[in-house]
């Protein structure tokens, strides 16, 4: 059972789904690779270079605002308007990057200086007129209409995009692990003085992990924008989204690569399967879902503090960065 | 005496006012080895570490093969030729030995399969051929010593600093070791600069000696002359001893 | 308390029968006795907006046996979307999927324009209960009908009751200020506000409009920034737990404004304003829509919500409850003239929905072509002796209005 | 002129709210080095313990302070003791993690037992304010702020002349040390973590005199605490009262002279050149 056909294996079944599968599991099945995807983004910054970042709503807000008031005033499709997303994304993760490194910001620090940049922008958000303020910014829908490059089409079209940018991001994410830049990060990670020493110039490798991250996960922000036609600054800046975004990677295995993808599979389905169970039961009332989510999360973190990957992949004996 | 590779002068450091290193300048020539001698807390690794860029002098200057490297970052100190271990050993824990020698590799490679070539050959040199899968953790204190050594060597130096090596190996280990360093010097022209208490390689491997006391020079010369010298021998035992 | 009235449909039929012949209601022409409609709900009962959620919920859990008894079967199947506009899309394609031939929610109006997209995709119709954002009906969706009045329409509503008070009890202020939270439902009253109040003569001058931070910790300064204007009449839109704290920090400051007015958000009439402010609650004013005391059918909600909700006051959740249970009342009728359970023929339906007798205050309840129900009115709501009363227009009052709004001393807590 | 004084006499005494409000948590993230990020769902539930026993015991919540503060340190040290020791000195994101979880499932739990609707305390000076010249000083928030003072003093001559103080510092500054000299390193974390707990007991029964207990305050409650923490400065009692004093005075100018809901806006870019400039806070020993 080797790592890659396990991985070809479930990207046939994950390609031939929607020919099978519902509406809501459809739906579910978004989400999951949504945050699979910003998962692996994050996990560049923190599973490779050792950066906790808790503010990268920032990157997803940025990307989606960004996009959207581009597609909404000059017509400009999602595919286009992602480049300029990306950038302006880039821009502020360098400048939050520059400003903690030179001034020796780290660890929990660093952290919260992520929470800081984030909050600040959502508020700045709140009060900018142009894109509507807090009462939020809404992209006209065209109804029954198909275009994948302006992103605007059924969920299925919206599920084949997530599925690709989660593939191309996981194969990125693989060739930059194995690449140069993929051993200066992992070096950094667990040493940096010794990185140093050993000829990896430290603030260059850290500002490029943030900048491929911060880019990725804008990437991911231009998509919540076409997916869901609304943004409000209060939700997609909002520090439960930063929350939500390293939930994965961190159940599913830190600097691993399938990590992030087996973690926002695993709480998707316990979320949803929580839910649908205390119904069937009949003790749905409010809060007790999140109870029981908590208590998983809790024990999660207790007994396997390093991830379900590396648990699961010692179990069928793979290749553990597979 | 060769033509010098790295020269220091005036090298000064203190912290909160104590002097660690004081005004000390010494160099060494092409494919020499200096040992640097000296009781505990007479800055040798100050010394080091403003060598290799880890601290910045307060004063003082260092040159490597006719260019100042003064104050250069540890990074850019690596990619102009000095390979360094550390004195209390650093491996990347989470990584690979192989992984751990690939990244020193990388210092001198264009692409990474180069590097891991460049790696497994520093490794078979060092004896730590069988164990390159294994992660940095598992590595008992001689073989972590020897995954420092070899992750410095594979940066491609031109000088090789090292930090007492020999300290907690078993006496064939550092004979076997001193085999190695004096090896490479012979056959590649290596440059070493080692700070040893470990006499018995300093004997071996230092074609001269130098002596540090209280951050400063007090001695220098070839190992029998330094060995004898009063002024060594009070440093180590202490005046009254006499 | 189980929130999934998944009961079997046996017990329901018979219950929709015996109601039938025991109260004597003409049960129209005997339909064939299809499957019942089935309705899915979807409220944020937990997350940031649980206490409006489950304000709605409770008229929920009230309307199959009110919705029976008019002769509409409905089957209710409720979900929680945790005030997350993910788990709107996902929580909205499960309702359909189980079947749900009507949606009804969702009160956030992010949440509400996801799950309108869902719907808009599956061809199932959405009856929005509460959701102010006016571009959720102005992006051309055809399966989506909102009775609930926009932003707009609840701000025009609620300034001429002002004026109509004024007239009233004769006592006009000299300069008004306008605070509100600064989110989706409060910059969308500025929005309003900056746009008509120019236009409707106002007989008083707005000296200034404050927009403070629902998340801050307390509004001492916002206060203090009313009392430095000046102004002696104050406008305010909040969310529910904002408005305890406005009043608590204007006695303190002994700021006695002439009257205090929101032009329809949620705060001044939630239970947890009473037991808040005691009697520094009474006088406040809300204008808003509010239920028709005097229709037999918001009788018979009321005496539902009592025997199901003995602790709760049904004067103080009508808002929530009543627009919900319209929602619902508003899809049965539709499915009862489609005489299918068929979406598209519901939604159909739908377009041409006339109902005249219903709970809350304004005309026949119907859907312009953009699914908006433009006839919503408003009424004023006064707190007296801790409970909501309307006092405008004349012929709902149960009382009437007090304007200026007398001092906080002498008013125990 | 005089509603200067009064934002600003305002913005003190929120200010030294604040400070109450964060002392938990400066003691817990200054001593144990943990992020302590479910602080204010602790605060919470603290407020809804008080509603609780002021509701059946009849009296003032003032009163029921020590009891409340008791049963949070009971809480603290068990949380520490068994949650929360073995993953001191763990990665950062670890301990986020678990202290995440546990903020998630007191604060759901809250929103089950209690509902959503937010819990009121009815105390007779509730609407009262002192009136000191032309100011008008709210009631409720002279006694909370005073309480603020006390107990940061009380934390100082604890930590500076008691030998259970001097010993839980020693471990903030030298771990290492601290068990090379033989301390019980577990226990004095505990009492730390405790301690912790006793006082976010206390600001909590105090909280709910000026706002009423509802479970969607919890996270507002926890970045705040943290501001307040890392600009007044580490482990340093003063600090977390000067950190929040210039954050409640900042916020009340920002809010008066520009509009309020740009208040947080100031105190995040305050946070932002501290943790750059002045990372070991206003008051803090560099660390």
């Amino acid at each position: 059972m080797t790592a890659r056909n396990l991985l070809l294996g479930l990207l046939a079944v994950l390609i031939a789904a929607p020919a099978v599968i519902g509406a809501y599991p459809l739906a579910v099945l978004i989400l999951v690779l949504h945050y699979a995807y910003l998962g692996i983004a994050w996990n560049v910054m923190m599973g490779f270079a050792g950066l906790l970042s808790l503010g990268h709503a920032l990157y997803v807000g940025l990307g989606a605002y960004v996009a959207a008031a581009l597609y909404a005033s000059f017509g400009l499709p999602a595919l286009l308007g992602a480049i300029p997303a990306a950038i302006v994304a880039t821009l502020a993760g360098l400048g939050i990057g520059a400003l903690g490194f030179r001034f020796r910001v780290n660890g929990v620090y660093f952290a919260l200086l992520t929470i800081a940049f984030a909050e600040f922008t959502r508020i700045l958000f709140d009060h900018m007129g142009w894109t509507g303020g807090s009462s939020g910014f809404f992209l006209p829908v065209e109804h029954g209409q198909l275009n994948p490059i302006a992103l605007r089409g059924p969920p299925v079209l919206f599920y084949y995009v997530a599925l690709v940018m989660t593939a191309g991001a996981f194969v990125l994410a693989r060739s930059l692990m194995r690449s140069r830049l993929g051993y200066a990060w992992l070096a950094i990670r667990e040493d940096p003085d010794s990185a140093a020493a050993s000829g990896v110039d430290v603030f260059r490798a850290r500002m490029a992990a943030v900048a491929v991250s911060s880019a990725l996960t804008s990437l991911g922000g231009v998509f919540y924008a076409f997916y869901y036609n609304n943004m409000y600054p209060e939700q997609i800046f909002s520090m439960a989204r930063s929350i939500e975004i390293i939930l994965a990677p961190i159940i599913g295995g830190l600097g691993t690569l399938f990590g992030p993808v087996l973690g926002s599979f695993v709480l998707t389905l316990l979320g949803e399967g929580t839910t649908g169970l205390l119904e069937h039961f009949g003790w749905a009332a409010p809060g007790a879902k999140q109870v029981i989510y908590g208590l998983a999360l809790l024990v999660i973190v207790m007994v396997q503090p390093a991830g379900l990957w590396p648990w699961l992949a010692k179990r069928l004996r793979i290749g553990r960065d597979g | 005496m060769a033509e010098a590779l790295l020269t220091a002068t005036g090298l000064s450091k203190s912290f909160r006012g104590l002097k660690a290193v004081n005004g000390v300048s010494f160099s060494v020539g092409q494919g020499e080895i200096l040992a640097m001698i000296g009781p505990n807390g007479a800055g040798k690794t100050t010394c080091f570490n403003l060598i290799a860029g880890a601290m910045r002098p307060d004063a003082g200057e260092v040159r490597l093969a006719g260019q100042s490297v003064t104050g250069l970052r540890a990074d850019q100190i690596c990619r102009a030729g000095i390979g360094r271990t550390f004195q209390l050993v650093k491996p990347f824990a989470g990584l690979s030995v192989l992984d751990n020698v690939t990244v020193g590799a990388l210092n001198a490679a264009r692409h990474v399969a180069e590097a891991k070539e460049r790696a497994r050959a520093v490794l078979d040199l060092l004896d730590l051929g069988r164990k390159i899968d294994e992660p940095a953790s598992s590595l008992t204190l001689p073989d972590r010593k020897r995954l420092e050594v070899a992750r410095a060597l594979a940066t491609g130096p031109k000088l090789l600093l090292l930090d007492e090596v020999m300290a907690g190996l078993r006496p064939t280990e550092c004979d076997r070791l001193v085999e190695i360093l004096a090896g490479l010097n012979r056959r590649d022209g290596l440059t070493i600069l080692l700070i040893e208490h470990v006499m018995r390689a300093v004997m071996k491997l230092a074609q001269r000696i130098l002596v540090l006391h209280h951050g400063e020079q007090i001695a220098e010369g070839s190992p029998e002359a330094v060995v004898r010298d009063p002024a060594v021998l009070d440093s180590y035992l202490g005046e009254e001893a006499l | 308390m189980t929130y999934r009235l998944r009961s079997s449909r046996r017990a329901l039929l018979q219950g929709a029968a015996a109601a039938g012949l025991a109260a004597g209601l003409p049960l129209g022409a005997a339909r064939a006795q299809g499957p019942a409609l089935k309705i899915g709900v979807i409220l944020p009962r937990s997350g940031y907006l649980a206490q409006a959620g489950q304000s709605c919920q409770r008229g929920v859990d009230i309307a199959p046996q009110v919705l029976s008894d008019l002769g509409h079967r409905v089957e209710v199947v409720s979900v929680d979307f945790e005030s997350n506009v993910d788990l709107a899309r996902t929580q909205a394609e499960k309702l359909i999927a189980d079947g749900a031939n009507v949606l009804v929610g969702a009160f956030d109006s992010g949440g509400t324009s996801a799950i309108a997209q869902v719907c808009e995709q599956k061809a199932v119709p959405l009856v929005i209960n509460v959701a102010a954002a006016p571009q959720i009906t102005e992006q051309g969706f055809k399966y989506v009908f909102r009775n609930f009045p926009t932003s707009v329409m609840l701000v025009r509503n609620g300034l001429s009751l002002m004026k109509e008070m004024f007239k009233a009890t004769n006592v006009t202020p000299k300069s008004g200020i306008f605070i509100h939270a600064n989110d989706t439902f409060g910059q969308a009253n500025r929005g309003a506000i900056d746009r008509l109040f120019p236009t409707l003569d106002m007989p008083f001058k707005l000296v200034d409009a404050i927009a403070y931070d629902p998340r801050a910790q307390d509004l001492s300064v916002e206060v203090t920034k009313c009392k430095a204007s000046g102004a002696d009449f104050v406008i305010v839109t909040t969310r529910a737990g904002d408005a305890i704290r406005l009043i608590r920090e204007m006695v303190k400051q002994r700021y006695e404004p002439k009257g205090i007015v929101s032009p329809g958000s949620p705060g001044m009439y939630d239970q947890e304003f009473y037991d808040g402010l005691g009697g520094y609650s009474d006088y406040t004013i809300t204008n808003l829509p509010w239920p028709n005391f005097n229709a037999p059918i918001t009788k018979r909600l009321g005496e539902a919500f009592a025997k199901r909700f003995p602790q709760a006051r049904f004067g103080v959740d009508a808002f929530n409850v009543g627009f919900t249970f319209e929602a619902m009342l508003v899809a049965a009728d539709a499915a009862k003239r489609a005489g299918s359970r068929d979406s598209r023929a519901i939604a159909e339906a739908l377009r041409s929905t006339d109902i005249a007798d219903h709970v809350m205050t304004g005309g026949t309840i119907s859907f312009d072509a953009k699914g908006q129900n433009n006839n919503i009115a408003s009424a004023t709501v006064q707190n007296l002796k801790k409970t909501p009363t309307v006092v405008l227009p004349r012929e709902a009052a149960q009382a009437k209005p007090v304007f200026p709004m007398p001092g906080w001393r002498g008013r125990q807590a | 002129m005089t509603v200067y004084l009064d934002i600003v006499a305002s913005g003190v005494l929120t200010g030294l709210v604040y400070g109450l409000m964060a002392l938990g948590l400066s003691v817990i993230f200054g001593v144990v080095r943990v992020v302590n990020f479910a602080h204010g769902e602790l605060t919470v539930a603290a407020m809804y313990m008080a509603w609780v026993m002021a509701g059946s015991l009849g009296v003032d919540p003032i009163l029921t302070l020590p009891l409340i503060a008791a049963a949070l340190f009971a809480i603290g040290y068990a949380l520490q003791r068994h949650l929360v020791e073995p993953f001191i000195g763990r990665p950062e994101h670890e301990q986020f993690m678990l202290l995440l979880a546990v903020s998630i499932i007191v604060l759901n739990g809250l929103l089950l037992v209690f509902g959503p609707d937010a819990r009121h305390v009815a105390v007779d000076y509730a609407y009262d304010s002192f009136e000191l010249g032309p100011m008008l000083l709210d009631t409720v928030r002279v006694y909370a702020a005073a309480a603020a003072m006390v107990l940061a003093l009380g934390l100082y001559l604890f930590f500076r002349f008691t030998d259970l103080g001097t010993a839980i510092r020693a471990c903030a500054d030298n771990l290492l040390g601290a068990q090379v000299v033989g301390l019980d390193v577990r226990r004095l974390y505990a009492l730390t973590f405790g301690l912790g707990c006793a006082l976010v007991g206390a600001s909590g029964t105090l909280m709910v005199l000026m706002r009423d207990a509802t479970p969607i305050l919890a996270v507002q409650l926890t970045l705040l605490a943290f501001i307040v923490v890392i600009i007044g400065g580490l482990g340093s009692m003063a600090g977390a009262l000067v950190g929040g004093v210039l954050i409640g005075v900042s916020e009340a100018l920002a809010g008066f002279l520009l509009m309020p809901s740009l208040k947080s806006l100031f105190s995040y870019g305050l946070l932002i050149l501290v943790l750059l400039l002045r990372p070991e806070g206003l008051m803090g020993r560099r660390a």
